[in-house]
Order: C-alpha cells, then structure tokens, then sequence
C-alpha cells in the first residue's frame, strides 16, 4: 500500500477521465490540449507519456478501439492532480477525434507511464534533436536540463508552418537551431546536419537526446556511437495498453530479446536499441 | 454472499460461482495475455473487487515472443501476434506470484509445443497453493510450431487434454480456438477426456494489410483479432459449447461492460473472461463485476448463478 | 481501358479484370442480399461505373423468408438473418432483370436446401444473355434446412459443386462459408470440381442477446456477421485460399473504401464484392471503384490486375 | 432517365451529406435538429422518412454502423434542395452522437424515403394518435389534413415534460388533446383513453391515424376494426438500408408474407398488419 520511493519519484500512474481545459488549432494540423487530470501524481519524469482516449474511458463508439499514446508536454500541478498539457499533430482517426473535443468534455488518461529521460550530467552539455512531433517530449527535459546544463535544442520540421508555437521553448535559455526540409525557416534540410554545425562534433562529456522520426533517431544513435557521446531516444511503437500487459510494444535489444517501449522506455540509451531489426 | 457494486440499500446479490472446482467470489477473471502477470494493474483497481484473473501464457522455458510489429488496430478490434513471450513458468511462480495479494484466486495459463511440454508446466505448477486452476491454451492463432493446431483437431486436442489431465489433479480448464467448424465437437472431446471446464475463445484468426508497403503489417503475418468485433461470434460459440456439455464455461470475446458479461451468462457461461478491455480502460474488468450486480440488482436476481444459461429461445416460429 | 474515377491529367488506369470467365469493367462487385435486385441503387449512383452487380439469392420458388426480428447492429457490424427471401428465379428472369441497363454485367446468385433444386435454378438462369455467371451460395448460416452444411463439411460441398457444374457452362463461382477449420480446403474441392471461381467469405455466424427479454435479438436465434469488423477475417482466410487454388477469387467482408478493396486484391483476389458498406452509404460501390483507381494513380500502377496477389511476406525471422 | 409522375409525387430520394442548421435540446432528451440537404426533392410525402448518419456518409468510425431512421417531421424546400427537420428523441448511441452533431458539422441523409401517409377524404374528419415520437412523424400530416378536414391531435406522453416544444402544432387549426401518464398535463391516461372522449366513436366517415409505440398502436388498430374505421399506423422497425434492399425491416402481413416497412411503409392500412407477431 505504501508506495515505493522510486515509483514516488516517477509518480504512480493514474486513470481518469480528465476535462478538457482547452485544445487549440495552432497551424499545420499541430494542436494543444489541455486536460485536467484528477488523481495525476505530483511528479512527472520528463519524457513520459500518458494514453489518450477521446470520449473518455468508458467511450459510446468502440472504434476506434485502443487509447492514443501522447508525450506528456508540460506539467501544472495542483491540488489533488494536475493541468497536463499535450501536442499532437492530426494524422488519423484517433487524433481527429483527439481534435474535436472540446472545452468542458472528457478525454480519458492513463499516466503517467514509462520511464523518462535521465537528465546531462550537471554543468555538463546537451544536445536535444526534435523533430516532428518529437518537439512534444522534450519540453520538459529541456526545461530541467538548461537549469543546470548548456543546452542546444536542434529543431527539423518539413517547412516552418509544421514547426507549430515555439514560444515556450523560445522562452527557455537554449540555444535554439532549426532546420526545415524547404528552408522556409533556418537551416534547409536535415535537422541532423545541424549537429555538426553547432560545433560540438569532438565533446565527448555531451549527452544526446533524439526524439522523431525513427530514421532521424537512427542517424543521430549512430553519430553518437561514432563519436562515442551517450545518447538517449524516445521511441514510438504502436501501443495497445501502454503499461506493459498486451508485450504488443516490444522494440528489438541489440542483445538480443525485446524491452517494452511502453514500460521500459520510451526513452533507451540508443546503444540498446537492435536499429536494424526496429 | 458478497456483493461487490451493491448500491446502497439495494438488495444484496450473491455473486460467487464456482468453475469446475474453481470457487469465485463473482464471476469476472480476466483474459490470458491482457492482464499481464496481475502486478501491473495495482495503481488502477482493486484485484479482490474481481474473481481472479488468469495470468499470460506460461511455457516451460522462458521465450522472446515475435519480432515486431506485433498488434494492429481493426475496425471495434485489434490483431496480435505477440508470440507467447513469457518469463517462463519458474520465474512466474518465484518472481512473479508472491506480488500477487494471496486472497486473489490466480488461474495459470499453460502453452507448449508438444503434449508433454505442456504436462511437464502443469505439474511444476499443480502445488502452488495461490494457483487455483490450469488453463491449457490449445489456441493460439499465430505461433508456429504447436499452437492452432491442438485446438483445430480433435483427435490431437484430445491427446493434449489427456496427457494434461493426467499431469495435474487440480482443476482443468482447455481453451479453445473458435477457428473451427464445430466448437461443440471440440467442447466434447475436452469433456470425455476429463476437462473440469472450457474456456472460450481465442482470439479468430486473421490478417491485416498495410497498403503503402504492401506487406502484412504483422511481421508474423496472421495474428489473433479480439475485442467487441469479436463478442457475437463468441456468444454463439459458447451458446453452441453449452448445449453440447455440462461442464462449466468461461466465456471470452469482446467483454468491456457488465452488460456483456451479462449475455455469456444467459448464454450459458458460468464465469466471463474480460480481455483486450483492460487495455482500454485498466479498471474495466472491476467495472464488469459492478455492472453484473447492477443488473442483477435492477432485475431482481438474487444470485448471479440463476442467470448462467438462462437465455430463452422463441418457440420455433 | 477504362479509367473511371481518373482525376483529370492523372495516368490513366487499366481497371478490367477476368473473373473465372465474367469479364467486368472494373473489380468490384456487390455482395449478395446486399444490393437487391439492383433496381434499388439507380437514385444513388450510376451501375455502370461498378463492374457489375450479384443478386440477391434466388431459390426455385419464391421464398418469403424468417420472423423479424431479421437484423440487429453490432460494434462494427451487423448480424443477420433474413431466410434467403426472395422472388424466386422465374420472377427474377421475367420482372427484375429487363430493369436492368444492358451494359451492367449481372451475376445471379442460386440458394436451395439440395443439390437438385440448386442444379434446376442454375439451368434456368443459364440462357439469360444479362447473366454473366453464377454463384452458388454455400453458406448460408442461418438457414435451417440446406444452407450452412453445404459449405461446411467438404463431401456436401464436392457434390454441390459437381451437380451444379453440369447444369452450367456458364462462369460458376461458389461462395464459401467462413465457419470452417479449414478455408484453403474447401477451396480445393470446388477447385477440383470444376469451379470457375471462389466468392468468399459470407457471414460469420454469431449471436445477439437482449438482457430485459433474456431472448436472442434475432427470432432465428443464430445469424450471420458482417461488416468492418470481420474484414481482417475475411482478409486472412481471402490470403489463404489465394494460396491453395489457382481458380480466381472474389473478396468479401467488410469493404467499404478503395483502400480496403486494395488490401484484397493484394491477398490474392481478383475482384471484390461490397456489402454491409451499400446500406451505410448507397454509393459506397462506386465510391470503393473510385478509391481503387485512385490508389493506383497515386502509386504508379498501370493496371488493377497487377495488384492481385501483390503482398510481400517478411523474410521469416 | 425521365421519372415517373408517381415517383415525382413522392420524391426521388437524395443521398448527400447535409450541413446541420441547428440542433438544439428542447427538454427531456427530445432535440430538434434542422439539416440543409442538397438535391431533396420538391415533394416530400407526409409520413416519408429519412435514414441519418452522425458524421456524414464516410464517417470516420464504423461503430455505430448503421445509420438512423427519423422521420421527417417538416420540410422548407429551397433552390436547389431543402432544409429538413427532424424531431428526436436521445435513447441509445446513435442519437447520442446526433445530439453532439454542431451547426455546420454534416450529418449523411438518404431520403426521403418510404410510404407516406393517405390523407383523410376532402370534408372527412380525422383522428391522429400520436405517443412519443410519433409525433415527428404527423405534423406535416396534421398541417396538410386541416387544409381540408376537420382534424383531431390526440397526443400522449409519459409526462408533460416528455411532450417537448408544441408550438407547431398549436399554431394549426385543429382540435389538440393532450392525456400524460402522470397527468401532468390534459387528461391523465393513456392517450387511447381520448378516443372516446372525443365523441367520434360513432362516426364511420372517420380516419384514424397512429403512430407510437407498439402496444399504443394496436390499440388504436383494434378500435378501428371494431368500429369499422379506417386506419393507418407507422410502424418503426430496426432497419439497416431503409431503402428494400437487406430485408431486414420486414413486418407480418395479415394475409401471410411481409412487407417491409421501408419501401411499403411506414405507413400501412392497419388491417393490413399482422399485430399478433409484429
Ligand atoms: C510514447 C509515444 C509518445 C508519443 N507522443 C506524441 C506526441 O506527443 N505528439 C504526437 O502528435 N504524437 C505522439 N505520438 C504518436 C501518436 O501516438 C500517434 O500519432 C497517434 O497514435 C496516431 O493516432 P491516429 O489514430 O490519429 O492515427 P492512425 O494512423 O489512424 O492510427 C492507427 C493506429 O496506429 C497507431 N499509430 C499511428 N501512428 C503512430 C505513431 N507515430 N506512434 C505510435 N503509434 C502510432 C495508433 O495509435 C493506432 O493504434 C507518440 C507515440 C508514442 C508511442
Ligand atoms: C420509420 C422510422 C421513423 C422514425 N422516426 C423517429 C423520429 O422522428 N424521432 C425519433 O426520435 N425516433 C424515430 N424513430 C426511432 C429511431 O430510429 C430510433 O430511436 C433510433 O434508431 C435509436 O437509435 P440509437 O442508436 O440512439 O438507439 P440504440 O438503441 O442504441 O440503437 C440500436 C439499434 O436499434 C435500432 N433502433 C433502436 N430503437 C429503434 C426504434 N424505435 N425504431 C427503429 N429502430 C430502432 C437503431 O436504429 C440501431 O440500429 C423512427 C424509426 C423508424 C423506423
Ligand atoms: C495481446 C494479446 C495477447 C494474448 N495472449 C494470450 C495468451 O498468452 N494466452 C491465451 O490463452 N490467450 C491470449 N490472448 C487471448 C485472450 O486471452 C482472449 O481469449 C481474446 O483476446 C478474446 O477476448 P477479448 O476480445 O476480450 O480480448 C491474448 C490476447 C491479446 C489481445
Ligand atoms: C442482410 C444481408 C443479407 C444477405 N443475403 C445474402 C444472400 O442472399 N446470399 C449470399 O450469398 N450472401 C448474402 N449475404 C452475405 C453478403 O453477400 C456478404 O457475403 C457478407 O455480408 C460479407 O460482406 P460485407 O461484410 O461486406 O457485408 C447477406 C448479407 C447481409 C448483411
Ligand atoms: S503497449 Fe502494451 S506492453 Fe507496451
Ligand atoms: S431497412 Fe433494409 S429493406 Fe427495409
């Protein structure tokens, strides 16, 4: 009954069906929810991730079926739960239906879930390499790491519309590069060409943080490997539950055998991930 | 004499049924492989609010289950091939059942590759006081060697009921594969060899195609489609398994609501399976024993039992 | 060289396939009972942007089919069971068929209760110029005397094949029945027999229950499932019999996109059926047509025929 | 290509997604919702039908599946098409997520559909029993009958509440009489218990019409056949097409054999029925 200290320090999961405070159209099908969860704990590690369910848990339609996985954005904590706050883009069923819920209805949660980020050593760099919908994930560990740390947040999108509201991390003291795949914003091309550029190519005391598409993670695991820098990723597999009873998540380990992305990750040193077989 | 989701006031309900020598307080287990190890649902409900569950698939030496990907959504369902990934049967009772509360009745799911691997897991789990019941899984869909082929024929379904039975004295339960022509044969077969109950079904076999690649979108190709899409073929089967046997059934397929527990019981199930609801809604199998009290409640039955197999069928018209 | 659905400028796309003998336009049909007598759909869409149409059941006599309740919804699909009524084959020939434009390819579709009254129907639908083929319905689950035991046990099955197939020399596709062990084997023996193609699969047979009356929903008891939420099934056991016989095969269950017409024609059939989808959306056919040519446009496909049986499997690992 | 005089008459039915005007909740889940719907026909049918879909003809989730039957209550024909509105009551899933459906969301329409209703003979009287829903089905029965007859409304409801919004048909010349089971308004009873009191138990030359629930209906049939009046019902039964092709909707005819209540109906002479396995 008494909870252990390390699930206090993660924060012992939740389900409810939490109040939508407000969930905005912010340009290029990216949008911002904010729910009121009861019950959800005092501590969210960053990079954790919670399960979405439009209509709440016990929803009219059962397709379609599964809850959504979404990184858990920011966190506002108060009394007896908390305001938690997400991104998502729009890109099929569950997340248009994500989108039409409105202020006042319901969306059912379960989180938060997975283990987080470990955060740069202190007075140490980081690198965080966002792109997509990855920006989500990393909010809240770049909010923590520059506290402590240099951080450089290396942001890619398709073209600036896709890039959504940066205010917030604009508002973080990083350094802050983007690169867009059309140029319409900073660098064009790879946000990956941005890790040489931002100098940094030798450090080996800098930890890496990838979050995005999958080939985009690869590229950064296997510079960090060249390099010798520690990386860490955030990786996203289909989820049917989302707390590692359906196995359904399972990502290949380079040691053969699988962990749960749901339960042991999202977030892996890069160097455990089997990246050929994923 | 419990009476779990009682409204104030509301007539008390007698819930406990008992399934071939399994005593529940209420009806509700939850499905092999949807509820894990029964550890990982503490923060989300209170496992004594349900009869028991059934834990995942247990197989003589550990195993890796299949490469991803591994599950799909479907249209009020989902496919898996997760490959029967399990920490193995000593792991399971050393590591894994002392979490377990020891007032929550555990049924042990058995799986292997030939009859005597089977056997050999029955006996290793046959005297551990909290397991309360061996479920033999002779269905499923989607692993190679073994597997769909137990519960797709009679004659080696009845081979694997015998040498199981002979391995364990404690109660027996044979689930089947609805990918059959006749479920009731299947149902007989596992009675005549001494089966104490049958649990039904299995996830239906099928296929899901990712049209970008052009490829299956399970590495495994075929997987097992379950949740509500499922539940009417479930309901039929088990309706057809009752009228072939006596034996007590656990009904399986679909069930997210008290109300659908409420059908496999008219149908003629003694106990109901809640599965790939969990995944949902992790309190949903708690939410299926308040609901069947509800109903009970509202309907003035006394007991949950008088619903097992309660279903009128219309003079033939 | 038909290119229906082709947004303007875009590649145009071959769309005609051969189905055992019927050549359509396009490859996608309707399903049985699902379209009537396809005078109904003229006030919603055009029949000759579809590749032709199968009729409701016909049986020798006219047929006037079971007590209501005949339907009822389920999560991602309906149950069924309406007892093949019908106007009967001579009504059909003299009164439904000259409504039909002459350029729409008709398939009729033959129901008896013995192979003797199956082989009279299909002689008289056998000179009509508008019917292009027939499909013998093996499999329907819920009617009492013939229906289902056809398409289940494969020595029925051979005869029915064998007596039809002398009654006609016109295209024969026998429609399989999904509640089988064994879908690749009851391909065989229609294979074996003579029959030009495979239309598979009908409905999946299920139960409904409603808890205040505690009576099945459906006065027949028993009835078959249909719709979105058998797709992945019929996908698997489509893929399956694709494997076993060279005969082509129609695809049925749960199609109501383009997209899901591909994911079929991947699985190895050479036309689709749609369905459940007609009721939902009156257009859905043409729509599913469409989607198909828009799918192929987009992925630099010159001709439909070259997606059939276009699935690539994993390197087993 | 050319249509028949008598489908003209009755409308060829339309299948178009419809933007929805207004949708509001007039009390005890009974909501009005007003569709503009392209392509409707000039003529609509007293006692015509149409079947809904919440979400539009290619809605997103496939669960409900079936689309809804409503009869259409009134019609505001426009170039081009017609606002249609539709009386309903919230009971199930289905009209759960009607009641969700906002102005400008669309809503999928196929119709008008079915047998409308015979009008009662120029200078004939007529009785309409209306319980429940029923009502959404003879407005435009009531409104075209006054016209030219002497029209009684007897309406039934379990209580005043449960009558929703009368104004439409207190605006009409005809005889309104109200019996709540409560007797919350009018006479307290069943609304068959009006017919008597009525006066007109004697009067051949009378049409009774019914439409409600079941049991309500064959009462009013059954009084019909003793009295020698002629009456018609609309019968609602679960219907997957709507349009006579899955034969679901079949309903015993009293001579042996079906009709189905989609394409023959709703409307039937009810000597036509056969109430004992309806
Ligand atoms: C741990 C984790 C965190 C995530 N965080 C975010 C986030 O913060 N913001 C955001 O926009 N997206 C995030 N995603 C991706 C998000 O879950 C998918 O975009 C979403 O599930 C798509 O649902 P859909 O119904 O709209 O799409 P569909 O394509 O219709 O979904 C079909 C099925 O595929 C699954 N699926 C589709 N895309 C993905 C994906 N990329 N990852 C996992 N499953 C997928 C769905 O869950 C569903 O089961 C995250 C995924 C994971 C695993
Ligand atoms: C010709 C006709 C006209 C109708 N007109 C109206 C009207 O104007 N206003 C109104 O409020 N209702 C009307 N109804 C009833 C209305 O169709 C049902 O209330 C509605 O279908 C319920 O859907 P649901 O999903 O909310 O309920 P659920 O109970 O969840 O529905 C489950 C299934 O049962 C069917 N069903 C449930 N109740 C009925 C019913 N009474 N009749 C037919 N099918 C039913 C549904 O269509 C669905 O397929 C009419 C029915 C018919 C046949
Ligand atoms: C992801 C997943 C894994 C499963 N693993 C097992 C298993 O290990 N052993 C077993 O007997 N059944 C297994 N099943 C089948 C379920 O126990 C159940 O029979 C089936 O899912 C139908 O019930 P449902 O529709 O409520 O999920 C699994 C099902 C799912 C969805
Ligand atoms: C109401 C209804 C009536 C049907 N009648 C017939 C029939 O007469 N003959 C037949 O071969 N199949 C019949 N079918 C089965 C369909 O043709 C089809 O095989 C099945 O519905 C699966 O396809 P779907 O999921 O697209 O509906 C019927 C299906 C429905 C829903
Ligand atoms: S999503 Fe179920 S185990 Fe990870
Ligand atoms: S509802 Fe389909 S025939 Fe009447």
């Amino acid at each position: 009954m008494v909870a252990s200290s390390e699930a206090a320090l993660a924060g012992s999961p939740t389900r409810s069906d939490a109040e939508v405070v407000f969930n905005r159209d912010e340009g290029a099908d990216n949008w911002r929810m904010r729910l009121r969860v009861p019950g959800w704990p005092r501590q969210t590690a960053p990079g954790q991730f919670a399960m979405l369910t439009p209509g709440g848990l016990t929803k009219l339609s059962s397709d379609p079926l599964l809850p959504r996985p979404m990184a858990v954005y920011r966190v506002f904590t108060e009394a007896g739960g908390a305001e938690v706050e997400f991104l998502y883009k729009v890109v099929g069923r569950g997340t248009t239906l994500l989108s039409q819920a409105e202020a006042g209805e319901v969306v059912g949660v379960v989180g938060p879930l997975g283990q987080g980020f470990s955060l740069p050593p202190s007075k140490g760099k980081a690198v965080l390499v966002a792109g997509g919908t990855g920006v989500a994930s990393v909010y809240e560990l770049a909010a923590l790491a520059c506290e402590k740390s240099e951080v450089w947040l290396l942001m890619g999108a398709r073209s600036a519309a896709d890039l959504g509201n940066l205010e917030d991390f604009e508002a973080l003291p990083l350094n802050l590069e983007i690169a867009t795949e059309d140029g319409s914003r900073g660098h064009r091309g790879l946000v990956t060409e941005l890790m040489g550029a931002a100098g940094l190519d030798g450090e080996e005391k800098l930890t890496l943080y990838a979050c995005g598409p999958t080939p985009m993670m690869r590229a950064v695991a296997k510079l960090a490997a060249e390099r010798g820098q520690r990386c860490f990723v955030s990786l996203e597999n289909p989820m049917a539950c989302g707390f590692g009873v359906c196995l359904g998540c399972a990502a290949p380990r380079s040691d053969g055998g699988f962990s749960l992305v749901c339960r042991d990750g999202p977030v892996f040193d890069a160097c455990e991930i089997d990246w050929e077989n994923l | 004499m419990t009476s779990d989701g009682a409204k104030p006031g509301a007539a008390s309900v007698d819930t406990s049924v008992n399934v071939g020598g399994i005593q529940l307080r209420n009806p509700v287990l939850t499905a092999s492989g949807t509820f894990g190890y029964g550890t990982e649902f503490a923060a989300f409900m209170d496992l004594r609010k349900i009869g028991g569950f059934v834990a995942k698939s247990l197989t003589l030496e550990p195993r890796s289950g299949n490469m991803p990907a591994r599950i799909v959504e479907t249209p009020s369902g989902m496919m898996n091939a997760i490959g029967i990934e399990n920490v193995g049967v000593e792991a399971f009772i050393h590591e894994k059942l002392p979490q377990i509360p020891e007032e929550v009745p555990v049924v042990a799911s058995v799986f292997g590759t030939d009859p005597e691997m089977y056997a050999e897991t029955c006996r290793r789990l046959s005297d551990v006081p909290q397991i309360k019941g061996l479920e033999i899984n002779a269905s499923c869909p989607h692993v190679k060697s073994g597997g769909i082929e137990f519960g797709q024929n009679p004659k080696v379904l009845a081979e694997l009921v015998r040498v199981t039975r002979k391995a364990t004295s404690i109660p027996l339960l044979i689930k089947l594969s609805p990918n059959v022509t006749s479920v009731a044969e299947m149902a007989k077969v596992c009675e005549a060899e001494g089966a104490d109950g049958i649990s039904l079904i299995n996830t239906v076999q099928a296929l899901e195609v990712n049209i970008e690649t052009r490829r299956p979108v399970l590495r495994n190709v075929l997987g097992g489609l379950s949740g509500p899409a499922i539940r009417p073929i479930a309901l039929r089967m088990v309706w057809q398994a009752a009228q072939a046997v006596k034996i007590p059934i656990c009904g399986i397929g679909g069930i997210a609501t008290g109300e659908d527990a409420v059908k496999f019981l008219l149908c003629g199930a003694t106990a109901v399976q809640v599965g790939t609801a969990n995944y949902v809604n992790p309190k949903a199998a708690q939410e299926v024993a308040e609901g069947l009290v509800a109903y009970a409640q509202a309907q003035g039955v006394s007991a949950l039992r008088d619903l097992i197999g309660a279903l009128e069928l219309p003079e033939s018209g």
